[in-house]
């Protein structure tokens, strides 16, 4: 039982951090239709900025240099590429961003090269005892800032101009331009958020039990895409949701491989993918999402 | 008059790059005849994705599990067993090369179709991601179902045979005009004739009514249906044709490697292709012919001539390197393509620019079909 | 030929569109040279079948139609003496102009309140926000009592309120009503023609697109009759009523047995139902 | 295309040439140089040469990662491989002839490795480095069909059943036994104990894996598996799981940033346990991060060639060499086994040269005929002469410190166990 326990904790924690990955998934699809599978590299660009920085300005200081990094990197993104055709089909948006993480990773995965990059952050591997479980104080730093940058998130969805703008936006963005929303405007947020969301999220991932980051990072924003799929692409509770699912999921396939040897090993990864494809099956626009308005 | 002229022209243009390409395993050494292979069952495997999203406007990311499917089961089903290292012995079921090639691409069509029933229920993106997991499914299975796959290792693949005639260095010596002819030069000439055929065949295709079918669902689904076309049967039937592309595309593959590995067949493969058709033009045969050769012999081509190219970093140093500087182009490229030429490099080139539809992010607004007349219908 | 200013008569109308060309692509010619104009204070109607240019008229002047990849070929719209072609449409919210579209398109998933927050996006000023809310609430009461609930919940006649409670948190000088009639029961399309005309009385001056001519006829005092992208008729509502073509066509009054005419109205309404369901 | 051009380079003939031959039956052979690409002999100065040896230069070719996920190990053992050579060319390199490299990057990219060896195959004797399971297993069979002597960079005992492979050092399975071997000697773990493996799904992995099940076996320890893929950074549900078994040691098959995480985690939740690993486990970059102490206090390594800062006349001049080169590099053991590989490569090539055989076959005879290659003790002394057998089955053991250059002090001199003596892989004697 105690085991079972751990391996919940374990996949919380990590499911929170793709929660955030997968926040910024959705942000950016509720605001602007497209799906950004350049999260990857904006969560490389930022946390590299970040372990880069941090012996010049403490942790402190290159968490806030590494999320403004982050931001700006996906500001870049938006104004120069996404917004530029501005009518154009968010499949050809969808690929376009593909392109963009083909270029940001090569260049940053270059850049790191064998390396695993430090962040100097202030747990190191100092662990919490919680009953009869162990978690490194990282994990639960992580679990603490998640929850609370995803509660300061449904806070500013749910209150801020820019939540009822955003939203409104999502559901109709010709009425809602006719009400004076400037789509850019919320578009651009959205993806300061979002890359905001993926630096803090890479800077998690690179914190213990993980040494650091290194040129594989920028991979787990593909655990991130089962996440948000499964809670619905549109739903930011679902991606929260999602991340913790798909977080214990594989956690808890990984930690009972051996009962399960038969469907081989190992089940972590393509477990997350498999269960996508269930639910999927099961509800087209995963189990949080509105089901596509269809307007002809 | 003209029109006739530029058909004629192109023809003429099109007769003379086959005759080229014919000819050249008697001027060109191995290095060039290699790369010809991948670049002939990349065009087949793009061709074949194109149909899916260029033409049809559905997203896949699947494409990789498909040529696996192509590959793997061309390997098995031509293969014997043997003990392919690591103490793990592979099953194989000994068919003639032809019958498992052609039962190769069959299994990769009912792939297909059995994921069509998920990509007719899914719509735009969520069908991109939905199909990003059979590639995760896909290499999975590669590495746990080892006595079919060889698992890491891989297993060979049986030298391809026609008519008694083998595609290998011997059996029989073949000489032509006194150059040998060894593996590599008769694989060519057996992709270039796979190619010429994949090509018309999927130019018939577009040209007919399941061409303009597809379109209309790509700009579409409502409209589409409202015209009686059956939506979802044109879906699955594009999924499957464009499968089974992939599936023939991974035979070659699996000859021109002798050993597939599970590593190949990975997501960076999906995307590849994808950048493909998107650089070659959405929507293009033609297009995903020199998108497929544009990118699979960028890296290649690059490397080779890397000595000199001196703005490249050579092996050792630090700097950007030749297999760096593909990506990057190649990734700039679908980020340009997009941004301003929507035609792709077959838009550029062509004398006719877009030889089958529009591009997916323009659509034409005064087509019939197209979404935003239905959209915006000033009533 | 210069438009009457109309009713009111004084100086130089509030909003004034002239000569406004507008095509969809290379085909499709929505508005071929449309001129009329709003006085400061009235109401004015445009009266038109389907396919007549009127949702593009509206669009134009509220700035969406690029959203639509509309192309303004010529002509101009001027908004108490500022040009609004060209201004993106924040801008002509900001200027005082608000749309309430066609089909009410309210945020189906935000609440009551939440929707109208969304109307008074450009309202910097809080207290001015609170005033357009209080106003809202003093014109839709039952609004008030629904404000937490979701949007999508209310009924037609009320998310038709709301998109007019909406429209009006941002103080608009100008309300374009893009056909607030459409699929409501008679009764409640006379609760909203009272609405609009005690809007209109508190000093906001009203554009009303309509296919209902009776309620359109009895809000306004001076209309325009646009067919296939012109304006083919206009004048004070009391001479448009004596009119044979509005009688015929907008009134059903004079032949109550012309079938062609009420099939012409019955399916561009059928056909708005499948569009928006 | 771009391959119109008759006269780029890799192209040796012209159309004239091809119709010449067609016309002169006889000539066919002579004019038609791709035929024999593939072993070209002459005799020349009363000494058999193939593809790649001139009378002055003998050209080697090294397929390698310089810019995928290895590209760090791929660079360092590039370049002990180029200083070894310097330094035998500075000595009159070997049968009067320089030693070239002709040096590839696939950036470990299997279709690009296929796509790049036609290139290389004409032009090189043999293959001084081919890098990456994957594009090994993938040029398999191009390997044997074209007779390649080749190093590979792996340490798989899977790829022993290819005679053309020559593995310089032990390989993983047997690493493992004489790292377990060493633990019981030392008491960190005795018969009865549980002990945890977490290794790589792929060949590098599992390889390391049938190590630990038959030192397992024999030592009667209880082995708790859990394999994992290469992207994985966060290795604490395996270490929880293995925890819940109550291992009492971890054995490693994994790649460095998992090693970090192993250690963290295991120190972290307490269990601080000892872990050894395999010689891809560690770089010296690892202990500069958060991980570091956990590693310096729990990590050890087994491997059968010295660490960077190794003591032998070998490794001493293999840092010499590298230092002077590369003053500012972050050093680590790839650059020493680079150099030792070479050296390994070069004897052979001695071998072919008193042979007056520099041809592939000439090259693949003085393989066999190599009994014991001397490195000055970087490597212990390897054996080729049974096909399909490990060259040696000694290995050491270093452990983590970050006062030792390249991050590594040996704490176990090389040494082949009893129980490593008596192992066999399921490869073992296959080869040729």
């Amino acid at each position: 039982m105690t085991y079972f326990g751990v391996l919940v904790i374990n996949g919380v924690s990590l499911g929170f951090i793709y929660g955030l990955i997968a926040l910024g998934f959705v942000v950016i699809y509720k605001a602007t239709e497209v799906v950004n599978f350049a999260q990857g590299s904006m969560l490389l660009l930022g946390a590299y900025i970040v372990a880069r920085t941090h012996g010049d300005l403490g942790f402190a200081g290159a968490v806030l240099l590494g999320v403004a990094a982050g931001a700006a990197g996906a500001l870049v993104i938006e104004f120069v590429l996404v917004r530029r055709p501005r009518h154009a089909d968010p499949i050809a948006l969808a690929i376009l961003t593909i392109g963009v993480d083909i270029v940001l990773s090569t260049e940053l995965t270059r850049r790191i090269g064998q390396d695993v990059l430090s962040f100097g952050d202030p747990w190191g591997n100092d662990t919490v005892d919680l009953g009869p479980f162990t978690v490194p104080q990282a994990r639960m730093g992580a679990m603490a800032v998640s929850v609370g940058l995803v509660v300061l998130f449904f806070a500013a969805f749910k209150y801020t101009s820019w939540g009822v703008a955003t939203r409104a936006t999502a559901e109709d963005s010709e009425a809602a331009a006719l009400m004076g929303i400037r789509r850019g405007r919320v578009s651009m947020v959205a993806w300061i958020v979002a890359g905001a969301l993926a630096t803090v999220a890479g800077v998690f991932l690179g914190t213990a039990p993980s040494p650091g980051l290194n040129n594989s990072s920028n991979l787990t924003a593909l655990n991130a895409f089962p996440a948000a799929v499964v809670g619905g692409l549109d739903s930011t509770g679902g991606a929260v949701a999602g991340g913790v699912l798909i977080g214990v999921v594989q956690s808890l396939m990984d930690g009972y491989n051996d009962n399960l040897s038969f469907l081989g090993s190992p089940l972590g990864d393509v477990s997350a993918y498999a269960v996508m494809l269930v639910v999927l099956l099961w509800r087209p626009s995963g189990l949080f999402g509105t089901r596509e308005v269809v307007r002809v | 008059m003209s029109e006739l002229l530029r058909r004629h022209a192109s023809r003429a243009v099109i007769i003379a790059l086959v005759v080229v390409l014919a000819a050249l395993p008697l001027y060109v050494g191995a290095f060039w005849l290699q790369l010809g292979l991948f670049v002939f069952a990349a065009a087949i495997g793009a061709i074949g994705l194109n149909l899916v999203t260029g033409t049809a406007g559905q997203l896949s990311l699947a494409h990789a599990f498909f040529l696996a499917i192509g590959a793997y089961g061309y390997a098995y089903l031509s293969g014997t067993a043997t003990s392919i290292g690591g103490g793990v012995v592979v099953d194989g079921r000994e068919l003639p090369p032809l019958l498992a090639a052609a039962l190769a691409v069959a299994l990769a069509g009912l792939a297909g179709l059995l994921f069509s029933p998920i990509a007719g229920r899914l719509r735009g993106i969520y069908l991109g991601v939905a199909s990003l997991s059979l590639v995760f499914i896909g290499q999975h299975v590669l590495l746990n179902a080892k006595d079919i796959t060889g698992g890491f290792y891989g297993r060979n693949a049986a030298p391809f045979q026609l008519f008694g005639f083998t595609f290998t260095d011997e059996d029989p010596d073949l000489t032509v005009l006194g150059v040998r002819f060894g593996q590599r030069e008769r694989l060519w000439y057996l992709g270039l004739v796979l190619l010429i055929l994949c090509y018309l065949f999927a130019t018939n295709v577009l040209r007919g009514r399941p061409g303009r079918a597809l379109q209309t669902i790509r700009d579409s689904e409502i409209a589409a249906a409202t015209m009686g076309v059956n939506v979802r049967a044109y879906k699955a039937w594009a999924f499957v044709l464009s499968s089974m592309y992939a599936g023939l595309a991974g035979v070659l593959v699996a000859l021109a490697f002798q050993r597939p590995v599970p590593d190949y067949f990975n997501l960076t493969l999906s995307i590849t292709y994808l950048a493909m058709i998107v650089i070659g033009g959405l929507g293009s045969v033609r297009g995903a012919v020199i998108g497929a050769a544009f990118v699979t012999a960028l890296p290649l081509v690059l490397t080779h001539y890397s000595d000199h190219l001196t703005f490249l970093a050579q092996p050792g140093e630090s700097g950007v390197g030749a297999a760096d500087f593909a990506k990057y182009v190649y990734g700039g490229l679908v980020i340009v393509v997009i941004l301003v030429a929507p035609g792709g490099l077959a838009g550029l080139f062509g004398a006719r620019g877009r030889q089958t539809g529009v591009t997916t992010d323009q659509p034409d607004p005064t087509g019939p079909s197209s979404s935003v007349m239905v959209k915006e219908d000033p009533l | 030929m210069e438009p009457a200013p109309a009713a009111s008569g004084a100086g130089s109308p509030l909003l004034a569109v002239s000569d406004l060309a507008v095509r969809y692509g290379r085909a499709v010619q929505a508005l071929r040279g449309v001129t009329l104009a709003v006085p400061d204070g009235g109401i004015v109607a445009v009266l038109g079948n389907n396919g007549a240019g009127k949702s593009t008229l509206l669009r134009t002047i509220s700035g969406t139609c690029r959203l639509s990849r509309a192309v303004i070929e010529a002509g101009s719209v001027t908004f108490a003496g500022r040009r609004l072609t060209g201004v993106d449409p924040g801008g002509v919210v900001t200027a005082g102009v608000v749309q309430v579209p066609e089909g009410r398109r309210i945020f189906g998933r935000l609440t009551v309140d939440e929707n109208l927050r969304a109307g008074g996006i450009r309202q910097r000023d809080r207290t001015e926000r609170a005033r357009s809310r209080d106003r809202v609430f003093e014109l839709f009461p039952l609004l008030a009592d629904r404000r937490k609930q979701r949007a999508g919940l209310l009924s037609g006649g009320e998310q038709q309120m709301l998109a007019i409670g909406r429209a009006l948190m941002a103080a608009p000088r100008l309300l374009l009503l893009d056909e607030p009639s459409l699929g409501l029961a008679p009764r409640i399309v006379g609760q909203i023609a009272e609405v609009i005309g005690e809007i209109n009385r508190q000093g906001t001056s009203v554009l009303l697109v309509e296919q209902n001519a009776e309620m359109a006829l009895e809000l306004a005092t001076y209309a325009y009759v646009l067919e296939l992208g012109r304006v083919s008729l206009e004048g004070s509502v009391e001479e448009l009523r004596r009119t044979d073509q509005v009688q015929r066509l907008y009134l059903g009054g004079v032949d109550p047995g012309n079938a062609g005419a009420a099939a012409r109205r019955e399916r561009p309404a059928l056909r708005r139902w499948v569009a928006n369901g | 295309m771009r391959t119109r051009n008759p006269y780029q380079a890799g192209t040796r003939r012209t159309l004239r040439a091809a119709l010449a031959c067609a016309t002169v039956v006889a000539l066919v052979a002579a004019c038609s140089t791709k035929s024999n690409g593939g072993g070209s002999d002459k005799s020349n100065g009363g000494i058999k040469t193939g593809p790649g040896v001139t009378d002055s230069t003998i050209t080697l070719g090294v397929l390698t990662d310089l810019s995928g996920v290895f590209a760090v190990l791929g660079k360092t053992v590039t370049q002990g491989a180029q200083l070894y050579f310097d330094k035998l060319n500075k000595d009159g390199g070997i049968c009067g002839r320089q030693i070239k490299l002709l040096v590839k990057d696939d950036g470990y990219d299997v279709q690009k490795a296929v796509g790049l060896y036609p290139d290389m195959e004409s032009s090189v004797l043999g293959m001084e480095q081919l890098l990456g399971s994957p594009i090994n297993a993938a040029l398999k069979q191009n390997i044997e069909t074209d007779k390649m002597f080749t190093i590979p960079v792996s340490w798989a005992s899977t790829i022993l059943d290819n005679p053309n492979n020559m593995i310089v050092g032990t390989t993983y399975d047997l690493e493992l036994i004489n790292g377990i071997s060493w633990m019981v000697d030392k008491g960190m773990i005795k018969r009865g104990d549980a002990v945890g493996h977490i290794y790589l799904e792929g060949e590098y992995g599992e390889d390391g894996y049938l190590g630990s099940k038959f030192a397992a076996k024999e030592l009667g320890l209880k082995l708790v598996g859990q394999k994992i893929t290469a992207t994985a950074t966060d290795v604490s549900t395996q270490i929880a799981a293995l925890k819940n078994q109550g291992v009492k040691a971890i054995l490693l098959t994994t790649t460095p940033t998992q090693t970090a995480s192993a250690a963290a985690v295991d120190a972290a939740t307490g269990l601080n346990v000892p872990l050894l690993g395999n010689n891809p486990v560690f770089v010296p970059q690892l202990l500069g991060t958060a991980a570091g102490p956990a590693l310096e206090k729990l990590l050890y390594v087994a491997a059968s060639f010295e660490p960077y800062s190794g003591d032998s006349a070998g490794a001493t001049a293999a840092r010499s060499a590298f230092e002077s080169k590369y003053p500012t590099a972050v050093p680590n053991g790839g650059s020493t086994w680079g150099w030792g590989g070479a050296e390994a490569y070069a004897t052979v090539l001695k071998k072919a040269c008193d042979n007056k055989d520099l041809t592939r076959d000439g090259l693949q005879k003085a393989f066999r005929q190599t009994t014991s290659v001397d490195t000055d003790g970087i490597l212990p002394s390897l054996d080729y002469s049974n096909p399909g057998d490990p060259p040696t089955r000694e290995a050491l053991v270093s452990k983590a410190d970050k006062s030792a250059k390249g991050g590594l002090d040996v704490v176990q001199p090389l040494k082949a166990s009893d129980l490593a003596k008596k192992y066999v892989a399921p490869e073992h004697g296959k080869g040729g």
